[in-house]
């Protein structure tokens, strides 16, 4: 009886969770009296299905969804590759050393890189010179800082990592319109950043890098970390140990962090909103364009988000079994 | 193949001094075990050994050269770890082929290492299985085989058997002995089980908080314990102890027993005549009845037959006493029974420092 | 290659428009013609409406070439103009120039008092009707018995509001009308064409948002308050839910039957014709948008009767424009397209395509009834360019507003119109809160550049 | 060890945020000290706090910081009472559990423009079957996203869709760290499952939940999606986020320095909601560990 | 307090039959322990009778009462872990009374039961800690804790002593008989350490793959065992066997060593004569030198000196044979040593079935 009543309320979200998507997928086949005259459910039944909205996405009618799906795909798994490798390298050396920064030099590096800033661009640089030398001159001179006996907390591991994860409390507008003014300060430089493929990708490498290392270093700290002293007492290279033996060993950790990254990096919305133009739009960037002049054209609508989620479904298949193995218990402290 | 030795190692993780100051010297080829209570910093010494943790004070030498500051690739020591630390996604070839790969060796050296060290453990049929499709034992020779190819210096052996059951585990001890004899390698080997460390040294270590309780072979460390702590941690069921006061040729318990010391013995102490001491009688040098001079009457709380033997435990004179009587001695739970103590083989401690008298 | 002419080979045209098909693919069917004739290429870029204003400033603001053509509205030409390429004069003295409506070519392709753009799109509201419902004798009988006049199309709001009320049967499906009500719906133009019958007084041209000569917010006066009213009327004649309305809902709720009339672009009447999308199609009239016999008089602050009701049809967004940002590598073969794009016979092939979103703007649209046969019956045609030609050529026909910081003044004004169509607030605290900040923002931007702008997009002279 | 290869495993990342995430925010913080207008176009002047003062005294300000905060609140709740107890129901291992695995995860991998789209489809007045439903039992046809209330309610809803997902999947992980001996111990106590649930697991996860919560919070205070495409902040300005509030100054009116000011407001906001809620969560969790 | 009896109870887990059919019946305040290799169904047995698992066949009774169908919570068994199974976020004291908080018990019969047994068990310092404040032994003590302020009719164990160190283990062995002569309650204690099992049961269930291969007390369990399979399991170290033919008077080794039988086991066995048979003999039944008229000559390969005793290993007729000699009597790897077997200790074994003839 409890069985049941726990299988109930499990059908019940199932019908809440798919509900929307079914309907997504059967408007996308319906005609358009079917979806304007009022709700119809079943195909054949209620209406009679049309390839109409598919053929037309796919002749571009609608907008060009191959170029947008392209972007995404390129963006995505650029980003995803870079964030996931710099992430968990980043990841295994806050597992593997300790790392110790002096609070004060971060403070300096904050004062000097706006002072700098200020002064540069006071000096007559450009804006976007000012903020390259004074980032340059903040970090040479709080790395400097931080060797030096600083009075002030010193800040460990776990800080660092929270410093990583901050970067996912600020408010996205917050750092999406800073960079889309920094993007474009370099753009007037005349080093497009703006609009393109790399802009993107360091976007989102850096945006994802946070979750990264949070999950990436929950990964590796379950990792015994004899198999590792075996391979230091057998002389061999760190770099190597990490390539030839971590990473092996993490690969469930790696695979589910990519694909979390994928996701995440797939279905962004706001970076892509500022700091894309033409070229390099991407997916949710084309789907926020589905609401037409003409009035909602549920059918094209529903296609159109049927192409974006197509390739979430297959990974959430994938995420599935994997949180089946209990992989993704490693993403819990 | 070399000497190892510690001079004035200390070892703090942070505020806690984990090793107060170690000195050790390991002769070639020799086989020494470190035992000790868990926590007393066995783990930590080897690791030392192998440049896994870098020493606060002191210095380590590896044959002539000194490695305090050398990472620990080029020591040259090989180390079993107790988990054994296999590269689970590599086959067993690869798993003992990787360092000399790593080291660039040419490949038919490799793979003639390899069968060298799979023929000698018996590995021939497993090499290419994954870790995790061999049992307990098998990767446990694997562990070694990874360990051998090196050719290193010194071997480190971290509990190596502590993960595996009984039967293999006595196996598994024979093959190490059989191994060391084979390549005459220097062996450092850390157990805290003490038959373990009895059967497989040649020298053992008794560590006690980072220090050095003794250092002897098997035999003096069960006969000649230096101090109490060892006797105590040497031999199962352990030493009894019984403060008593030494009246020249007897000792007398707290209640008043009186217990004959053999002549010998009583020479040997006179100096420490009408002293409070500690008594010290093995379990196995008790007996059920009366068989000699001293015999004491003991309350069994608890009987515990082990078969060839059996177990009496029950107070004296306030103190609870694990004797050893024969499987067939009647004795029955809460009735007193009469127990002989082998006097020569007592041992006598100071009751303040606990050390042998 | 010889057929090339001019000789575009190799150059790639970025034209940016809003997400198909309207407009894009008019741009593109364009694009393809002129591909074709020159052996260049173009490439439409799409955006969703909402992000065209933005995406575009920001890439000229940069100084990037990431456009070489921009679709766009004319109420951004006040912003964009300092970032845009001038019209090269050659365009200027062909035929096909002076086929272009009157109101399109010189007042709004212009800022400044140079041709900086060219209008490849006409618009203004039209009222669309069922004439199904307004011919049938049934109907017309218990009109007449009920409100004492005969039912025709409205030619004032109040016969509007009559009429709506008179249609909305809930039961039956059917509703009176529909407007844009939604926020970011294109909702202030709706609104806009109420409030151009009360306060586009013929005598004061250019007096309909600001005081010509002092730029003083005019959005609270009575005249427009009453023009509030009406608007937030409507919506009790519309279909549940319509304050959720974009302009592209109304055109479909009336394609489906659900309202008997609707005012709208003319794409009402294109897509209500078509029978594969509409349920009405062969029964749609259409008529100018309704007038009024009162008119504000901001000058002595009184309303002025007439005898006729004056209709002041309503330039709502002024038709797509395209033109070419300063930046571009490619500026006279960008130019050469958009000429491609707007003359007379790929313009009006335009007109006559459903979805190409491209509506009449030159008087050869208007004459040349051929094309319109394809999608409409003879009867609708000539209905439809009639109403279409009349508003345009209406003799107090409204401009719409174009100012620089355009967005900042209809944030506010679609802020409070939303406000009080939800009740929240009174139609005059709506109204005097959307004027305050219309100043103040005037203030911010400075009064006497901003006010010599608005002269300029009214067609009136310097101070 | 002091192994100088660290840095070569720490620098990428480390460079690539302070680069791209970090260091625009100190261009981004001289820029809201100062008023910076694209449209019309107008020199950079330094006017101090101005900005700062100014959206303070706005109440529209206020409005969306306080239209979020319940979005967010609401939301949140919701999807962790949801999420915990479809977690709980999965981690019992119904029958079908795989197709409700694949299933519950769903919504969450998807765009939440693609999201808003279908839900704003679903809701739709005249052709969504939810007002169709609503209307079939007897109901007023619901006025989802154009009454003020409504629309709120709307888009927590569409939240809870979305992202309860993310509870379950973190707190199924949870759940799955317990040891089911404990569980057996209680059945052995004859306590029953609800005992079970408030006695053992709740307080057991507390620690998981309160992380998955502090999560949802942050990352729901920057919904901008769902709202932009569902309701377009509106009606009026009832369902404007603090995200959509800054965009539309950004991006619309090109008011950079104030949008600057606005975003560290907003940062503030953020914080001062973590700074409460580690306050509160935060004996209670170290009184269980 | 009550019996407990297991009348044809079968599991199988979907195919695979864990338990074939087991029958079992355990008297009134008796202590049996389950012994049996890892695997063989001991744990199972004793969560059935828990009713954490339900039994597949069969029927299981408590007290007088048929429980199969019954929830574990109305069993009134009590059940101690092997992990423990403590809530780690409540305390000891916490802990202990959850389960009469749960019953609705009064605060101050809890707060009564919970001092008395933090006082029986010497958990006093410890009520308000948390279980990752205590040490292993601590842990048990509170599991322990908590299942007696229950005053259940059964306690089952399951291998609670096995996370803990050697020393711990001897001593909380001590504590849990204590308890159960003080609780008089019906004790089923399942453990894979026959040490354990022999020293603390009034009956030993030695199990092998879900079947009971003999019930008994412990001294008949190593004295008659009933099969090879519980020879070899009960001792440490194990039983030495020898594939032998029996002669009237003697055994015949396969290398022709003759080794003679005593006289009253001769005429036992006088049905078997010319027969092959196994023959089973514990190390520590032989002795060094030449003792006895039963003499082999053994050639050693590893001598592990244990302290009292040596066990020499090495072979004979082909077989490894263990044998336990006194500490002091010499023999070195690889010399021929003499060892005397005490026949009179000497099991018999049936080649094919393994039962004791
Ligand atoms: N990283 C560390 N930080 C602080 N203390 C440590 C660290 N590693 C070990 N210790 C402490 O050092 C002491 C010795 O540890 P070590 O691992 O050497 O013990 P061990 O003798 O090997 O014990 P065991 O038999 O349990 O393996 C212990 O008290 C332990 O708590
Ligand atoms: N849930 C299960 N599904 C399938 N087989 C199981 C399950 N639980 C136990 N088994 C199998 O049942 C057999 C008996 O298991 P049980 O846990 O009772 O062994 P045990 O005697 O307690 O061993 P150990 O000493 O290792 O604890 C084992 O072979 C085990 O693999
Ligand atoms: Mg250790
Ligand atoms: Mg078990």
């Amino acid at each position: 009886m409890k069985r049941g009543a726990v299988f109930l309320l499990c059908l019940a979200w199932l019908f809440v969770t798919l509900f929307p998507i079914y309907w997504a997928l059967v408007t996308s086949f319906k005609p358009p009296p079917a979806v304007n005259g009022g709700p119809t459910y079943l195909p054949w039944i209620d209406f009679q299905p049309t390839l109409q909205a598919w053929i037309d996405a796919f002749s571009g009618i609608r907008g060009d969804f191959v170029r947008p799906f392209v972007n995404s795909t390129l963006i995505g798994l650029s980003a995803t590759v870079l964030a996931v490798a710099f992430g968990s390298m980043a990841a295994y050396a806050l597992v593997r050393y300790t790392f110790r920064v002096r609070l004060l030099a971060g403070v300096l590096f904050a004062l000097l890189g706006i002072g700098g800033f200020l002064l540069f661009r006071d000096l007559g640089l450009s804006r976007a010179d000012s903020l390259g030398a004074a980032f340059v001159l903040a970090l040479a001179a709080s790395i400097l800082a931080n060797r030096l006996p600083l009075p002030g907390p010193v800040l460990g591991n776990n800080d660092v990592v929270f410093w990583f994860l901050s970067q996912r409390m600020f408010p996205p507008i917050v750092t999406a319109f800073a960079l889309y003014l920094l993007y474009s300060e370099i753009g007037r430089e005349g080093v497009k950043a703006l609009d393109t493929f790399w802009g993107m990708t360091f976007c989102y490498t850096a945006f994802s890098l946070p979750i990264v290392v949070w999950l990436m270093r929950d990964f590796f700290q379950a990792l015994p970390v004899e198999i590792e002293e075996a391979a230091l007492v057998d002389d061999v290279p760190r770099i190597r140990i990490f390539l030839e033996i971590v990473v092996p060993m993490a690969r469930p950790g790696i695979v589910a962090t990519a694909m979390i990254t994928l996701g995440f990096v797939w279905n962004e919305f706001l970076f892509a909103l500022l700091l894309t133009t033409s070229d390099w739009q991407t997916l949710p960037i084309f789907l926020s364009g589905q609401n037409s002049y003409r009035g909602d054209e549920w059918w094209a609508i529903s296609a159109a988000a049927m192409i974006a989620i197509a390739p979430m479904m297959v990974m959430a298949v994938l995420l599935a079994r994997l949180m089946r193995s209990g992989l993704v218990l490693g993403g819990i402290r | 193949m070399a000497r190892v030795s510690l001079k004035g190692v200390v070892k703090r993780y942070g505020a806690a001094t984990v090793i107060p100051r170690l000195d050790l010297d390991i002769e070639d080829r020799e086989f020494v075990v470190l035992v000790g209570p868990s926590g007393c910093g066995k783990t930590t010494t080897l690791r030392m050994i192998a440049g896994l943790e870098p020493v606060s004070e002191g210095t380590i030498r590896i044959g002539d050269r000194d490695v305090t500051d050398l990472r620990p690739g080029l020591r040259n020591c090989s180390m079993v770890f107790q988990s054994y630390a296999l590269y689970p996604h590599m086959t067993v070839r690869d798993n003992i082929g990787y360092g000399m790969r790593v080291r660039g060796e040419s490949r038919a050296r490799i793979e003639s290492k390899i069968a060298e060290a799979a023929r000698i453990l018996g590995l021939e049929p497993y090499l290419d299985r994954r870790p995790k499709h061999l049992s307990g034992g098998q990767r446990q020779r694997v562990a070694i085989g990874r360990a051998i190819v090196r050719n290193p210096d010194v071997f480190l052996f971290d509990e190596p058997l502590s993960n595996l059951d009984a039967k293999l585990r006595i196996e598994m001890r024979t093959e190490i002995k059989n191994l060391h004899r084979r390549l005459e390698s220097t062996v450092v080997y850390v157990t805290h089980d003490q038959v373990e460390a009895m059967t497989l040294a040649d020298r053992v270590v008794v560590m006690n908080s980072g220090v050095i309780e003794q250092i002897a072979d098997p035999i003096t460390l069960y006969e000649k314990p230096a101090n109490m702590f060892v006797a105590a941690f040497i031999g199962a069921p352990s030493m009894n102890f019984l403060a008593v006061r030494l009246t020249g040729d007897a000792v007398e318990l707290a209640d008043g027993t009186r217990l004959p010391v053999p002549q010998e013995r009583a020479a040997a102490l006179a100096g420490f005549n009408g002293r409070s001491v500690m008594l010290g009688l093995r379990p196995e040098h008790m007996a059920g009845g009366e068989k000699g001079p001293a015999v004491v009457t003991l309350v069994p709380r608890t009987i515990e037959p082990l078969g060839p033997h059996t177990l009496v435990i029950g107070e004296l004179a306030g103190t609870r006493i694990t004797a050893q009587v024969d499987a067939r001695f009647p004795c029955r739970p809460d009735e007193p029974t009469r127990i002989t103590f082998d006097m020569n083989q007592m041992h006598v401690f100071d009751r303040e420092t606990g050390k042998t008298l | 290659l010889a057929q090339c002419d001019p000789d575009y080979s190799g150059v790639t045209l970025k034209a940016g428009a809003q997400t198909g098909p309207f407009i894009a693919s008019a741009v593109q069917a364009a694009g393809q013609g002129w591909a074709a004739k020159t052996c260049g290429r173009v490439e439409v870029i799409e955006f969703p409406f909402g992000e065209l204003y933005p995406k575009y400033l920001s890439a000229m603001v940069a100084g990037e070439a990431a456009f070489d053509v921009i679709t766009f509205a004319p109420a951004w030409t006040p912003d964009f103009a300092p970032y845009l390429a001038e019209m090269p004069a050659s365009i200027r003295e062909t035929e096909a120039w002076t086929d272009i409506a009157e109101v399109y070519r010189d007042r709004l392709m212009v800022w400044d008092g140079k041709h900086m753009s060219q209008t490849i799109d006409g618009d203004l509201h039209t009222l669309s009707y069922r004439r199904d419902l307004f011919e049938d004798p049934e109907e017309q009988r218990a009109f007449r018995e009920r409100y004492g006049y005969d039912l025709a199309p409205p030619v004032t709001w109040e016969q509007y509001y009559d009429i709506a009320e008179f249609f909305t049967r809930p039961d039956q499906g059917l509703w009176g009308t529909a407007e844009a009500f939604r926020r970011g719906g294109q909702q202030f133009w709706f609104f806009f064409t109420h409030a151009a019958s009360y306060t586009n007084h013929p005598d004061h041209p250019g007096s309909m948002f600001f005081d010509p000569e002092t730029m003083e917010a005019q959005v609270n006066n009575p005249g427009w308050v009453r023009a509030l009213e009406d608007y937030i009327r409507s919506v009790s004649f519309a279909p549940p839910g319509a304050l959720n309305y974009t302009s592209g809902d109304i055109r479909t709720v009336f394609a489906g039957g659900q309202v008997a009339m609707n005012f709208d672009w003319g794409d009402t009447g294109v897509i209500a014709a078509d029978p594969k999308q509409s349920r009405v199609s062969g029964h749609v009239g259409s008529a100018m948008t309704p007038g009024s016999i009162e008119i504000w008089n901001y000058k002595t602050g009184q309303w002025d009767r007439f005898d006729e009701p004056v209709h002041s049809p309503f330039m709502a967004f002024g038709g797509w424009q395209a033109a070419v940002p300063s930046a571009s590598h490619n500026i006279e073969a960008a130019w050469n397209f958009i000429e491609f794009l707007s003359n007379p016979e790929n313009s009006a092939k335009a007109t006559v395509t459903g979805g190409s979103g491209v509506n009449p703007y030159r008087i050869s649209h208007f004459e040349n009834m051929e094309p319109w046969l394809s999608i409409f019956s003879e009867g609708e045609a000539e209905m439809y360019l009639a109403a279409q030609r009349q508003s345009l050529e209406a003799p107090n026909v409204a401009l719409d507003m174009r100012l620089p910081g355009y967005f900042s003044y209809t944030e506010v004004l679609e802020i409070e119109l939303s406000k009080a169509l939800a009740g929240d607030v009174s139609p005059q605290d709506a109204l005097d809160a959307i004027a305050a900040e219309w100043n103040r923002l005037t203030d911010d931007f400075g009064r006497d550049a901003q006010l010599a702008a608005y002269r300029s997009s009214m067609g009136l002279p310097p101070l | 060890m002091r192994d100088p290869i660290k840095y070569v495993f720490i620098w990428p990342a480390f460079l690539t945020v302070l680069l791209v995430g970090l260091f625009p925010l100190i261009y981004s913080l001289t820029v809201s000290f100062q008023s910076v207008r694209l449209v019309p176009p107008m020199p950079p002047r330094f006017v101090g706090f101005d900005n700062y003062v100014s959206l303070l005294a706005q109440p529209r300000f206020w409005e969306t910081v306080r239209t979020t905060s319940l979005i967010v609140l609401c939301s949140v709740a919701c999807q962790y009472v949801i999420g915990f107890a479809v977690a709980l129901a999965l981690h019992a291992r119904v029958p079908g559990e795989r197709l409700f695995r694949v299933s519950f995860l769903l919504p969450m991998l998807m765009a939440p423009i693609a999201v808003a789209l279908v839900w704003r489809m679903l809701l739709h007045s005249t052709v969504g079957p939810i007002n169709h439903a609503f209307t079939a039992i007897g109901l007023p046809n619901l006025p989802f996203l154009t009454r003020a209330d409504w629309a709120i309610a709307s888009i927590i809803i569409v939240e809870i869709w979305q992202w309860t997902p993310f509870v379950i999947l973190l707190m199924l992980a949870g759940l799955q760290t317990l040891q089911a001996d404990i569980y057996e111990a209680a059945a052995l106590e004859n306590a029953s499952a609800w005992r079970q649930f408030w006695g053992i697991t709740f307080p057991m996860l507390l620690p998981v939940s309160a992380a998955v919560v502090f999560v949802r919070i942050i990352e729901s205070f920057k919904i901008i999606d769902t709202v932009f495409v569902l309701t377009g902040g509106g009606p009026g300005t009832a369902t404007e986020t603090l995200t959509l509030f800054a965009y539309q100054e950004g991006f619309k009116k090109f008011n950079l320095g104030y949008t600057s000011a606005l975003s560290f407001l907003f940062l503030l906001v953020i914080m001062v909601f973590g700074v409460i809620y580690l306050t509160l969560i935060r004996p209670q969790i170290e009184k269980r560990i």
